[in-house]
């Protein structure tokens, strides 16, 4: 793997609305970024203004350095190495910048400009020898020779981008990053720079930058779309423009004028709208009921859902006598639920007592943190099946009719990435979660037609009393409950919250047998 | 920004710079007299075209001193203050200000205090008070042109480090693998050299006024004709000899015109993206 | 937040003018010089110098008479001057006005000329009007307001004897002022003669300061104006059906004024240092005139004094610039 | 259909030794009612045309012939004093960038009102009470706070929005909008475009609408014009042209543009040899313009 992003954050101080004192908040450019990147290949990352895209190309490329969040390259983390131990990388990551003329030294001609380039990197080491070089690398990006004596002002805008390409490739760098480099060129020559690039691409990778989806297509074989500083989908180019996962994609694509006769075209908009958004729920004014809500994730899905505005909540617990504190503080809108999802008597008492749910969130699960051979019986094993696959079974079985009395609704499975390939270390609950996303996949589909959504929430490791003894990167309980609730509000079927969640699910996705291998090292004790 | 003076010929200024080196370096050959020698008896003569003779083509102040001789002298005095006074207040102002722009952090957070703490008081007063202290004299002049003005290269240059340093060519440089202290000086300085060398002509058209000033007020040599103290003994005659302190400003005056034009036209002929 | 903002720049002045008394109080003190050596009468005795030297504090170590200053200034007494035998304080309030009138005036004169000139300038964008109104103002700004003194002096002082070159007022004038604003209390006491006299007076130094200011305010005003004028919402403006002239005054002006208080705010500031040899040359009893003759007198406490004042009055120009900075942008008043 | 306008043969040009050519015999009619395209790259003379129109042209610039007729009078030349209709009234405009459009140091109620006042000769609260209406014929929700604002607490969209409620105040007979969605990304684009396509319907004015892209164009307009070189090489209607574009340049630019619903791979730039031909074409009609007027 060439580059592996994981996690990858970055947040600058506000410095407009800095005070003597105090020197700017932190602003969030970009958060849990997560892709990878092979020799060869071409990725494009997209997003509208003010979607951290460039900040994000001049984080990869160490421009910025990121706050949080891990870069390989070749299989070292570059994220927090200084400008000067950067040198190795330097050369190989170039970087192409979207207004040419002032990324070209007003001051230096073309020749020197390029030259520079080869002589830091010591490709060459005497000027002559950089001069004649220049010159290939013009005849390569289609300049004539004699524009080396010219200053940058003196080209068009469509040949300083050959320059700035021509200098990208001087050092031959294993990786290119383009930043919206088409953006303010005529239609003709933005063809002819795309042609260029496709043709360069074939010696390296790429990360192309752009807003227009259209471009991306041209060039690249992988799809980064970004929103607002999040990763909303990332995906093979073929797969993601015919069968776009995300809304927003969606919606992007569904909002590009493709240069045809169609007067229906700016009427379909309006309509669509309206139906989706009659179509995804709000989390403000909904009747939710949460399992396992007195700890770990439940508590945290109680505290989300109250400060988005749900109307009524019934939180459901064993013990709900840890609960009362929480109860009188935000009375009426609060409901204990004495319940325990393996009973089935405790269950139908429970739907008979919440007929105005339209939100069933089923949190409530148990992890014995036994193997599967070498755990000493198999209380364990049955226990987690017992709570995570029946006792959620027999909770959307009977929910299921209240939702679709009250329109359809939605429900939360709250699974595990441990779903989608066994840690031997827990090997017993990784069955037991795998069963329950089966499950899920079997609920969403039967359900379909009542116009239920159903949600599966795939995190990594939470921070949460029953991760107590992993040790290692853990979300925030919070910020899974953030994304699940998202995602009813945008109708999105399966989340990955998560650094470690988007790169297993993503490495899945790649090489699945790696990932087992991967996994099965963690053995038990 | 207006670009289309009438006083587009820098040739008259280029003509006014090499009188004022040629008369300050062959001072002793060129002057008719001894600026220093009176004679009381032809005291207050006026120039030869207001009625005066050809042998004192200025006239003659209070004393009888030769005026033509002491604005010769004078020239002296002016150019050797300004020349070390400017190169040194840029040396020390164009460091600091490179250093401060593209480093940043407390460097430059304690330089810009300073800068700020300096600038937020009426300079004349402050140079004047400075010669005050340290006592008149020449040098005296040339260490308060110092003092007062690297500020004025020093938050210039730093401003403009500040905004080079933000273009996509730095970070192309950062890209190219160029070392900071190799962008800084290959890369950036080249860009801030144009500005620095208007900065340094008005420095110095301004530095012969600052030793105007002090030897206005009494605070300059009082050994050697300045064109300060010539217009100081002026004022206290004016009525009677305009000319004594009409001269001296007239050289001032054109002198410091001079240096103007000639750091726009040196800015507009070294940079190559205003030249296209 | 605005009124915030305002209290931030009240309470970073007080360190700004402290730093100042600082810097200028050990400056003094390093004299080579003893300013009790210019007191003394040939021939007196040392115990005579001992005397003076009780009696200003001056033999007492610098940190004790820092303080002692400081104290004095808490209380209002700005301590005695040496030369004069007065105390500072009486001193600078009775030479206060006089400055104030000066720099006032100009400050309006220096407005008036760099608005009309940028407006007319790109009013008459690429004619002769603009090309002489370019040399006028490169060449106001190229000579600094000493340079003005002088020539104001001697073309419209002495080989045109219009106005007078020295002093305030002419004594032959029979005005009794009860303050020492005397322009504003003879507007309001209707002594037109008076006026007219103080206005004869006030011209050349005014002058003398408004046109180094004018010409720098001009230029920077006139950048940005010509900027406005490319700018979007002149085009919409034009083709809204608003004459050239209307668009500069209504619409590009005020725009154009925000980066100019900005760039040019401190200029405002340094013509305060201005007057200093402005009214030297001119004899105008300001305190410009008093601070030259105490720092030629080696007058410490006065030296003191007029520095702090003028380093108040400085930071006053300042806060005010950024007032009507504010008031004009509606970014920061919306806060 | 009557035409608004009609530009007959417009050659306008740089009046220097010798001319540069900016409109080679150019042109163009806007039938009543129609939304009149008019695309082309950078250099094509586009927004000279428009420029013409409004009587704002380059300095230097002089009408070498042709002729231009707004509702039937004659415009004789460049000055826009002498425009046979009122600027601001009949004849109105949408600018490309709505984020350095409006005045930023006024309130979006002035700016609103000011050209009832000068027109309709409202008085102010009347003149405040048609904003009101306007604001919400573009879709602004709770107009009233929306007209006690300055124009940087609104995005790009309302901004836009604004614009474009001004442009249709007085209800105008032709609407010249210069790219009005370059600068918004493509979903507030879409969105822009649905209003200005109702606005000029339910106001039945007519339009030109001046854009580089030909996605855009194919979306909102009736008639279509392709320029290149100061010259309109081919007008169609929207339909018409998008299925069967008769100019080899028409053609070309449409395979040169990406579709994200296409292979990149098939993809064509413009072929260095239809560049040398149009280039040359131009070249032979500069030196006949030459020798027309410079003889």
């Amino acid at each position: 793997m060439l580059l592996q992003v994981r996690d990858l954050s970055l947040s600058l101080r506000d410095t407009e609305n800095s005070w003597f004192w105090s020197r700017g908040e932190h602003v969030n450019i970009f958060n849990g970024i997560n892709f990878d990147i092979d020799l060869g290949q071409s990725l494009g990352i997209v997003g509208e203004s003010g979607s951290g895209k460039t900040s994000l190309a001049k984080t990869i490329t160490r421009l910025y350095q990121p706050s949080r969040g891990s870069l390989l390259f070749d299989g070292v983390d570059i994220s927090s190495l200084r400008e000067n131990e950067l040198g190795s990388f330097r050369s190989k990551v170039q970087f192409i910048f979207q207004d040419a003329l002032s990324a070209l030294n007003p001051r230096q001609t073309i020749a020197q400009i390029i030259s520079n380039t080869l002589m830091n990197f010591s490709i060459e080491t005497s000027k002559s020898a950089a001069l004649t070089h220049a010159g290939e690398l013009l005849d390569r990006v289609g300049l004539p020779r004699s524009y080396l004596s010219r200053y940058p002002h003196q080209l068009s805008g469509g040949q300083r981008q050959r320059v700035g390409i021509a200098r990208a490739i001087a050092p031959k760098p294993k990786l290119i990053v383009a930043d919206e480099i088409v953006s303010g060129l005529d239609v003709s020559t933005q063809a002819q720079i795309l042609a260029l690039l496709r043709e360069l691409r074939e010696d390296g990778s790429l990360i192309f930058i752009s807003h227009d989806l259209s471009v991306v297509r041209v060039l690249c074989d992988h799809v980064l779309v970004l929103r607002e500083g999040k990763q909303e989908e990332l995906g093979k180019t073929v797969e993601l423009f015919d069968n776009p996962q995300s809304r927003y994609t969606r919606d992007l694509l569904a909002a590009i004028p493709l240069p045809e006769y169609d007067p229906t075209w700016l009427d379909r908009e309006v309509e669509r709208k309206t139906r989706d958004t009659e179509e995804c729920m709000k989390i403000q004014g909904a009747v939710v009921f949460v399992t396992g809500s007195n700890r770990g994730i439940g508590a945290a899905f109680v505290q989300n859902l109250i400060s988005r505005g749900a109307s009524k909540i019934y939180i459901a617990a064993r013990d709900t006598s840890k609960l009362q504190n929480l109860v009188s503080e935000n009375a009426g809108k609060l409901v204990p639920v004495e319940l325990d999802i393996t009973n089935d008597q405790q269950i139908a008492r429970a739907v008979a007592g919440a007929s105005d749910v339209n939100l069933l969130i089923n949190n409530a699960g148990v992890n014995g943190n036994s193997a599967l051979i070498s755990a000493n019986d198999l209380a364990s094993a049955r226990d987690e099946l017992d709570v995570n696959y029946f006792g959620t079974l027999a909770m959307c079985r009977a929910f299921a009719p209240v939702l679709k009395k009250n329109g359809g609704g939605a429900i939360i499975n709250i699974l595990s990435i441990l779903s989608r390939v066994n840690l031997p270390a827990c090997g017993s609950y990784c069955v037991s979660k795998s069963a329950a996303l089966s499950m899920t996949q079997g609920v969403r589909a039967e359900l379909a037609g009542q116009k239920t959504l159903v949600v599966g929430v795939m995190p990594g490791a939470v921070d949460t009393d029953m991760a107590k003894s992993f040790e290692g990167p853990k979300e925030n309980p919070n910020d899974v409950a953030n994304a699940s609730l998202d995602a009813v509000e945008q109708g999105t079927e399966d989340v990955y919250p998560g650094g470690m969640a988007q790169g297993v699910s993503q490495g899945l996705a790649g090489d699945p047998k790696a990932v087992e291998k991967e996994f099965a090292a963690y053995l038990p004790g | 920004m207006p670009t289309t003076s009438v006083f587009k010929i820098s040739s008259f200024s280029i003509f006014v710079i090499v009188l004022l080196g040629f008369a300050a370096l062959f001072a002793p050959i060129i002057a008719p007299y001894d600026p220093m020698a009176q004679d009381l008896k032809n005291s207050f003569l006026p120039p030869f075209w207001l009625g005066g003779t050809s042998e004192h083509l200025l006239g003659t102040d209070s004393l009888g001193r030769d005026l033509l001789s002491r604005i010769i002298f004078g020239a002296r005095a002016a150019v050797y203050v300004s020349v070390i006074g400017s190169f040194f207040a840029a040396l020390i102002g164009v460091v600091l200000g490179l250093l401060s722009g593209y480093f940043g952090g407390a460097l430059d957070a304690l330089i810009s205090r300073l800068v700020d703490a300096w600038m937020s008081f009426p300079s004349v007063l402050l140079c004047i008070v400075l010669a005050a202290v340290i006592g008149p004299g020449l040098e005296t002049v040339i260490v308060a042109i110092i003092i007062i003005d690297w500020t004025r290269f020093c938050r210039v240059v730093r401003s403009e480090t500040i905004v080079q340093k933000s273009s996509d060519y730095v970070s192309a440089a950062i890209i190219g693998g160029l070392s900071p202290l190799k962008i800084l000086i290959k890369e950036v300085f080249p860009n801030i050299a144009p500005l620095l060398v208007t900065l340094l002509t008005l420095e110095m058209g301004i530095a012969i006024v600052v030793e105007a000033i002090l030897s206005f007020v009494g605070l300059s040599s009082s050994h050697i004709p300045t064109w300060g103290g010539l217009i100081q003994e002026g004022r206290l005659y004016v009525n009677q000899a305009w000319w004594l302190m009409g001269a001296p400003v007239f050289c001032i005056v054109v002198v410091v015109l001079a240096f103007n034009l000639i750091g726009d036209s040196v800015r507009k002929r070294i940079d190559p993206v205003l030249r296209a | 937040m605005f009124g915030r903002y305002l209290m931030l720049r009240l309470l970073l002045a007080i360190p700004t003018i402290f730093c100042v008394a600082v810097i200028v109080f050990v400056l003094m003190r390093i004299v080579p010089g003893d300013p009790i050596s210019m007191m003394i009468p040939p021939g007196a005795s040392p115990d005579d110098i001992e005397n003076l030297r009780e009696i200003y504090g001056l033999n007492k170590p610098v940190l004790d008479q820092f303080l002692i200053w400081l104290n004095g200034i808490a209380e209002g007494d700005l301590g005695r001057s040496i030369s004069l035998k007065l105390g500072v304080g009486q001193l600078i309030l009775n030479r206060l006005p006089a400055t104030l009138e000066l720099v006032i005036l100009s400050m309006g004169i220096a407005i008036f000329l760099a608005v009309t000139a940028s407006v007319a300038a790109i009013r008459y964008k690429d004619t002769l009007v603009e090309r002489v109104l370019d040399t006028f103002t490169g060449v106001a700004q190229a000579i600094p307001d000493f340079l003005w003194s002088l020539l104001l002096l001697l073309f419209f002082g002495v080989i045109l004897p219009l106005f007078p070159i020295t002093g305030r007022l002419d004594p032959s004038l029979s005005f009794d002022p009860i303050t020492n604003f005397y322009f504003f209390e003879a507007i309001f006491t209707f002594r037109l003669d008076v006026v007219w006299d103080l206005l004869a007076h006030l011209a050349l130094p005014s002058f003398a300061l408004a046109f180094p200011l004018a010409a720098s305010l001009s230029r920077v005003l006139r950048g940005s104006l010509s900027e406005a004028m490319s700018q979007d919402y002149i085009t919409l403006a034009q083709v809204k059906g608003y004459s050239r002239l209307e668009v500069i005054t209504k619409f590009a002006l005020r725009n154009a004024l925000i980066p100019t208080i900005t760039l040019s705010g401190v200029q405002f500031a340094f013509l305060i240092g201005g007057t200093v040899l402005v009214e030297y040359i001119f004899s105008y009893p300001g305190l410009g005139n008093l601070a030259i003759s105490a720092v030629v007198q080696r007058d410490l406490p006065l030296i003191q004094g007029l520095i702090l004042t003028f380093a108040v009055m400085f930071v006053i120009t300042n806060l005010l610039i950024d007032l009507s900075y504010a008031l004009i942008n509606p970014r920061l008043r919306g806060r | 259909m009557k035409n608004i306008l009609e530009i007959r043969d417009l050659i306008v040009g740089i009046d220097s030794i010798p001319p540069t050519w900016i409109l080679r015999e150019a042109n163009l009619s806007i039938g009543e009612g129609q939304i009149v395209g008019l695309v082309g790259e950078s250099g094509a003379g586009k927004t000279m045309v428009s420029r013409v129109i409004l009587g704002f042209t380059p300095e230097g610039s002089r009408v070498f012939g042709g002729e231009i007729h707004f509702c039937g009078s004659k415009i004789s030349d460049l000055n826009r004093d002498s425009r046979p209709f009122l600027l601001g009234k009949e004849v109105t405009y949408i600018p490309q960038n709505p984020m350095t459009a409006l005045n930023p140091v006024q309130r979006i109620n002035d700016q609103m009102t000011d050209v009832l006042i000068r027109y309709l000769q409202l008085k102010p609260r009347d003149a405040t009470k048609r904003a009101v209406s306007l604001l919400s014929e573009v879709q602004i929700h709770d107009p009233e706070k929306v007209l006690k604002l300055y124009p940087h607490q609104l995005s790009g969209g309302m901004r836009q929005r604004v614009l474009i409620a001004i442009a249709f105040a007085c209800n105008p007979s032709l609407v010249i909008a210069d790219e009005p969605t370059t600068a918004l990304d493509v979903t507030v684009q879409k969105e822009i475009l649905g209003l200005i396509k109702r606005m000029q319907s339910s106001h039945g004015t007519s339009m030109l609408f001046i854009s580089h892209d030909l996605g855009v164009v194919s979306k909102i307009c009736d008639v279509v014009n392709v320029m290149y070189g100061g010259q309109v090489l081919e007008t169609q209607e929207a339909d018409a042209l998008f299925s069967a574009p008769s100019h080899v340049y028409t053609k070309a630019l449409l395979s040169a543009t990406p579709r994200y619903d296409r292979p990149g791979d098939l993809l064509e730039p413009v072929s260095d040899r239809l560049v040398t031909e149009m280039g040359k074409t131009i070249l032979s009609w500069d030196k006949r313009a030459e020798a027309c007027f410079y003889k």
